[in-house]
């Protein structure tokens, strides 16, 4: 297909469509309102059902009940919205359901700015609600990905009956950029577990996260973690771009990771190497990508580029496990570090080493 | 000799956890033989709540949800959405429906969401050991209102059904109670016509069940009976709210 | 002639049945306990029941058959 | 070289939309290209402004800090983006509703009538295309018949009879940056 | 004063009003359900309010206000309670507000179960809301020191102006165990800051945290960070247990960490020497005290003991950075690991030393 | 010559950063002058929504909180208990109470909570740009219902007046517009009495304010005011829905 | 007599007060531009001005003040 | 020594008030002591059981999993907790109620027909403290006294008629230890 040029909320909605989307549940908030209003459009068109819920938390449980139902259906938020959302999360885990949460992140805490941030990474990676349990989150840095991710994500949720994060931000959501729609006929899978109505002599199908028995919570959870080690092993996404003898390796991800980008370059012209490694899950994260290059001789440190005050460090630091110093430089509330700015944290950094 | 009575096909063969006498029991079997009458239990699907009925799921013969607290409206509608062919009902308790879960009850209502609500009115928090819900009633003594229940801080007993029979979206909304043989026998017609108004898609019904807790109320099952009659039901008056034709 | 059955080991002794039979025939059987603990309901005097199968109504653990 | 361009003035003036019909033209002449607007609630009734960055290299940051043109349609955008202008960067102004003149020596500035040109077609919301014509005489960043093409997209068949318009004001901001150089 | 028993929930609730909280907001939830009965009973008697919210997002928007009005408040909940106040949380975090937040955890994700665990520390220490913030975490380990607790947490709330969540589980709540209440004086701190009354001629007062300029919003976050540093150099609380030649040190906080204790006996008898940190302060985490031990040549190892799949080790893998492996053993959903168990696990960590 | 008509010294001198011809505007000085004229400014303390109106905490002259969205009336709940010889009074707009807050209003009115609310209804969300609100009339175009409101599939927009008039704990409800000067007039005394009530301890006492937003709906302010009185009164009828002596 | 003052700069030219007044004599002054940038209301036969302060009642922006 | 016992019954046979008075008494001897309840839905009607641990070591975990102690008042109670007696452990069980013996041959038990005893001192509730009398006899954790003292501290004062007929139930139990051993 030929490329068009879409507003990242826009190119996350139509990617949705052409995966098969077809039920979507949300709450207005800036800044990713193009989302539903694309789907309010766009879905009555395709034999869909776009429904703006009375709020977050009814949407995440009209979610819940689609996708129990069989249903691909997704939502889509921002921050103070998916801090609502958190019990429904947890739910939809315990019921091993599958679907896609949008969170275009924007400046907190409480009702903070509507300016592009990353600080909900702790909230989305480390599970901002109740009880053990994990979601895969997936981070583009363009539009192009972010489509691409869309109907990824969907499979995976899918695949493994479990929630999947795309995590964008105020940025990502508004700009855009060109995107192409690659032709993908998507198979929806058989969901033979879905109340679909119980036919005489079939299993009947429950929805549920509720086991009173402990062994019997341990043994789901159990279950849960057995995914979650499946996903470790065959999800893991990461971009490694100019690590080879680079000296500091910065880590980004989404918006940061484009602007480290034009350091890297920046940093070249001055003759300084820096490469960037980009998680694009953020969970599972790539551990040992930076397990690799930490152990790389020429690596001397690295340095987690963020727009909040230091979240997605923790992981480099569990990563790296203290075999290479791993520093930090963020802005947060909105503000966008700067190229400039970066570059004279490198300059510092290397004069410590 | 011909069964004149007999469990439902549309219940499980699992004994209830209900304590003695709590009339939820009665409730499950008449929402269980309307979906047998109606002959729709192969395309119903239900939605428990979060309260003492939260085992719904294991006892109800057909698929079922497990909703969080409070959001079986969302989580009904949700499924309705996607299967509007099938039949979606909801149960929930006072607690469940009234307190925490206002907000979802009044819009799935107001959007006249095509869904069987079964709401049961037992004045109190059953499951979590007997707090005050919206609906207990002034100067009810429960572990959160140690002194009586107080209109001057905690307000009134909310007439959920009354309060629902404003919107627009509702096709029908009956209040019935389980006291006596009498009120169970309407109790069960309501039950069943607010499956059959689901069927004819006329929009959202609600039968609100007033009920009884006997465990959390400090009394005997037939005590509690009584003081449903002689209590609940003067401030809660029994018969149709609403019904559009 | 009618009849009705308990599932006894179903019953849990809530005494409800007893309250709304117009026979008064249904009673709790004071002399057994079933596995839950309780003395569980019974009909004694069988032949006066008329079917109405108002106990089995009543019932909250649907113990009771009634046959006609 | 890259083209990184701040376009900015009133909701309304059509800032927005001038942005993202660069953009497209730059998407379909093969360039990378990103496009970024400010949101948020100081919009309402306030300035607006778009970032667009035309490029044969990688597009890193969609933000422009550092401009190599700026297109101001009103007072406050060019008390606001005369400054984020690079050495010897362009800076074309609307001096149909700007007065006052740019404080930089280091830069190429174009002052464009584009409110009167435009009353003149008989448009006057063809005011930001006339910027554009001039943008694009002395930048040549894409070509008047890609900003066409684009707009063709971008209207739908039932607007097809605003595209002579439209390429009218083009041409006349064109015509000016011609006669002055 | 003598020594009474008491059950977890109604000391913390005593304690609560001995410490001059006198607004309590909550919504029923098993298994912290005493608290609410204890002040529901007891608050009208020293002229409190205590008020059953309709749900537990109303009830932490009431402590909200009640905060802002100047009172010294509190909310109590359990897992999926304490998700749906995450919003709130934030939002009392951004409006620099002091309360105090109680989670009486249970098993999770979704409904999960109602027997103790401890896998919402995720959720406590690294922020399940929204944005860039923290809150003071204290993880009591004995009804005496969920006393203690409670009165300091109120102190440090109000300190910082922040909220301070005390972290308990189902078995903390329900136990009994004989407990001091200490004589204290509470000296309440004047609140210039609290919305009683704009008297003219004072400035107004108002509470909020929306800072729509991001320049304007980075700056807010950086005060609440640099209100952090302080925290993390005055507030960190942790207690070492036999940890002096210790070969293994167990980490372990709250319930577990009184296993820990039989588990270290237990191995003290069979001549293997364990030490125990447990961290009382989840946040502030007791980075330092980790790295000591982690630099002392006796100690090979270090064991996370968790009701949850894992959450805190991270926190002690970031601290000791590698020194030393860090070990990792928890069951969850309500199960309660066995002293038996853990000192096999023990053994095996001592057998690949 | 004497001021007839001045700003209000429960204002602050912040210019408002409405849209032009919002009558947000309008309500704002209404209820300073409210404020004014019952002497109260230094007692009173105003919680602000999320909504067009989040910044009411930067124009009304008295302590303010911001709450989060839809959470206003359980903030003032809040303040309230605390300060139960204060005034406080909640400005929510449509979204706010009618949607996310549901619950929270159904609640702080049926506890008749001694508040005061100003309910702005504009049939629309206008802080996030135009998505369908619960009050958005059948038919009205929003980028959330592109095709219009459906009543088959949204529901009927919802009349929040009359079902809070259900309700036992409140005290005073009246809805009333700001479309033409005698309206306007019926509002101001309309908000003075929500505050009296509140002074008199009465319980709960809401305004709904029928507004315009003219960014939103596609129309100049004075096509707005027309659209209002021709399209949202007669869904919407003026006058008191509840008043208790 | 009666004047009306407008607080010039404040006006969004929304035009709301020239269409209650009863006098008519509240118009939008073209020839002028506010520093927001709009034509900001203005009365130019003031001498017909009754003070009824429809005007300023009207105005959402709290523009105009009114004497009698 | 450190006494580990588990209290288990029907909801109403007064298990849990068992186990605090226990607690309690040993509190008040200077003991380091713990009352753990079961919680949870089960109890609607099941069986309720409680762990008492009374030491004068530090108190670890308050969750019994070794008891040196289980007292009995049903029979679910027998069947669940019978196994997790410590070798040469004691078993008190109710006899009113519990039809069956043991089936473990390492470990001391005790049948108190615990009901037949409160019905002849009329009041069928003090069962409990039959069965503590014959504990306390056995193990002398706490002094009888000191469990009178802690009944008087939970009655009040408006219960005081109360305390003769406890105290008598727990003589009849002990007596019934005495007789036998
Ligand atoms: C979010 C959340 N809050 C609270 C609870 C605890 N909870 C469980 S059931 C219940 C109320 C039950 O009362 P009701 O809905 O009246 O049902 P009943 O038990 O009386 O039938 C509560 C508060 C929960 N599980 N989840
Ligand atoms: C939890 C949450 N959800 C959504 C939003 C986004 N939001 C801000 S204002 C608003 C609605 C505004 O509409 P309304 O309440 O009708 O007020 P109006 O702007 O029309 O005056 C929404 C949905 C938010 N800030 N927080
Ligand atoms: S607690 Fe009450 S409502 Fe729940 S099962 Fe028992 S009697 Fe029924
Ligand atoms: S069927 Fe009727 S008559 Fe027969 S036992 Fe039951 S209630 Fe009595
Ligand atoms: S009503 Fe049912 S459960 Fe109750 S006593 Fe009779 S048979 Fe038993
Ligand atoms: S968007 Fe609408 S409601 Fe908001 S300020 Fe503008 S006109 Fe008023
Ligand atoms: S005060 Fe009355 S008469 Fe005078 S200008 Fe204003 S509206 Fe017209
Ligand atoms: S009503 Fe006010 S803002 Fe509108 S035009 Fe008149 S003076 Fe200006
Ligand atoms: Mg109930
Ligand atoms: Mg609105």
């Amino acid at each position: 297909m030929a490329k068009v040029l879409m507003k990242g909320n826009e190119a996350i909605a139509e990617a949705a469509i052409q995966a098969g989307c077809r039920y979507f549940f949300g709450y207005p908030i800036t800044p990713q309102n193009e989302i539903p209003a694309y789907m309010a459009k766009m879905l009555p068109k395709v034999g869909g059902c776009f429904l703006q819920a009375e709020s977050e938390i009814s949407a995440i449980n009209m979610v819940y009940g689609a996708a129990g139902a069989g249903a691909r259906v997704m939502t889509s938020s921002s921050s103070p919205g998916i801090s609502l959302k958190q019990e429904g999360i947890s739910y939809i885990v315990g019921a091993e359901l599958p679907c896609l949460i949008v969170n275009i992140v924007r400046g907190g805490p409480g009702l903070g700015g509507i300016q592009p941030a990353q600080s909900d990474y702790f909230q989305a990676v480390k599970g901002g609600g109740h009880g053990d349990y994990h979601m895969v989150v997936l981070a583009p840095s363009s539009i192009q990905e972010m489509v691409d991710l869309v109907t990824d994500g969907f499979d995976i949720a899918d695949k493994y009956r479990n929630p999947v994060m795309i995590l964008g931000d105020g940025m990502l959501g508004q700009m855009m950029e060109p995107v192409e729609f690659r032709e993908k006929k998507t198979i929806l899978p058989e969901k033979p577990w879905a109340t679909t109505g119980n036919k005489e002599g079939k299993p009947r199908n429950i929805i549920n996260s509720l086991f009173i028995d402990p062994q019997g919570l341990e043994d789901h959870v159990l279950k849960l973690y057995k995914k979650y080690d499946e996903m470790k092993e065959n999800e893991v996404r990461v971009e490694c771009y100019n690590c080879e003898d680079a000296e500091i390796i910065i880590a980004a991800y989404g918006t940061m990771a484009r602007i480290a980008k034009n350091v890297i370059q920046m940093a070249e012209e001055q003759g300084i190497k820096i490469g960037l490694i980009r998680p694009i899950t953020l969970w599972p994260f790539p551990v040992d990508t930076f397990k690799k290059w930490a152990d790389s001789h020429h690596v001397k440190a690295f340095l987690s580029l963020e727009m909040s005050m230091g979240q997605m460090v923790e992981d480099i630091r569990l990563s790296v496990d203290g075999a290479k110093p791993v520093h930090f430089y963020g802005r947060t509330g909105g503000m966008v570090p700067t190229p400039k700015a970066i570059l004279e944290e490198i300059k510092k950094i290397r004069e410590g080493i | 000799m011909a069964k004149v009575f007999e469990k439902p096909k549309a219940l499980t063969d699992k004994p209830f956890h209900y304590c003695p006498g709590c009339t939820h029991g009665i409730v499950h079997c008449l929402v269980a033989e309307a979906i047998d009458e109606l002959g729709i239990r192969e395309k119903t699907v239900g939605v428990a709540p979060v309260g003492c009925a939260v085992f719904a799921y294991d006892y109800f013969n057909c698929d079922m949800h497990e909703a969080a607290h409070g959001r079986a409206p969302a989580v009904a509608t949700g499924i309705k959405r996607v299967l509007p062919d099938n039949v979606v009902f909801t149960y929930q308790g006072d607690g469940d429906l009234a307190s925490i879960g206002a907000a979802e009850i009044v819009h799935a209502a107001n959007r006249g969401e095509r869904l069987t609500t079964i709401f049961i009115n037992n004045a109190i928090y059953g499951m979590t050991g007997g707090q005050m819900a919206p609906t207990s009633l002034v100067g009810q003594v429960t572990t959160t209102s140690p002194y009586g229940r107080s209109a001057d801080t905690e307000g009134h007993p909310i007439r959920v059904s009354e309060m629902l029979a404003t919107l627009e979206g509702v096709a029908y909304i009956e209040r019935v109670s389980v006291h006596d043989i009498k009120n169970i026998n309407r109790a069960k017609k309501a039950i069943k016509k607010a499956f059959e108004i689901q069927l004819e898609g006329k929009g959202f019904a609600l039968v609100e069940v007033l009920s009884t807790c006997p465990t959390n109320w400090g009394m005997t099952p037939i005590e509690a009976l009584r003081w449903l009659e002689t209590n609940m039901i003067p401030y809660y008056p029994l018969g149709v709210k609403k019904e559009v034709e | 002639m009618a009849k009705v059955t308990f599932n006894e080991d179903l019953c849990k002794g809530c005494e409800l049945c007893t309250t709304v039979c117009p026979k008064n025939i249904v009673i709790m059987d004071k002399h057994r306990i079933n596995s839950k603990g309780y003395h569980p309901a019974t009909v004694e005097e069988m032949d006066k029941c008329i079917g109405c199968a108002f106990c089995a109504r009543i019932c909250p653990d649907v113990v009771i058959e009634v046959e006609k | 070289m890259a083209h990184e361009v701040i376009i900015s003035g009133f909701g309304g003036q059509g800032v927005m939309s001038l942005g993202q019909l660069l953009t497209y033209a730059g998407m379909l002449e093969g360039k990378n290209v990103s496009w970024l607007p400010s949101y948020g609630p100081e919009m309402r009734g306030g300035t607006a402004n778009c970032s667009v960055i035309i490029t044969d290299e990688l597009v890193g940051s969609p933000i422009v800090t550092e401009a190599t043109a700026v297109i101001a349609m009103n007072l406050p955008s060019l008390e606001k983006f005369e400054k984020t202008i690079l050495a010897e960067g362009l800076l074309i102004i609307n001096s149909s509703l700007v007065d006052s003149k740019t404080t930089r020596d280091d830069i190429d500035v174009i002052y464009i009538p584009a409110n009167e040109i435009a009353d003149e077609l008989g448009n006057n919301r063809v005011a930001n295309m006339v910027m554009l014509g001039a943008y694009l005489e002395k930048t040549r960043v894409v070509s008047p018949d890609s900003i066409i093409e684009s707009l063709r997209e971008v209207l739908g068949h039932s607007k097809e009879h605003l595209v002579p318009v439209n390429q009218e004001a083009l041409k006349r901001g064109a015509q000016l940056v011609k006669n002055k150089g």
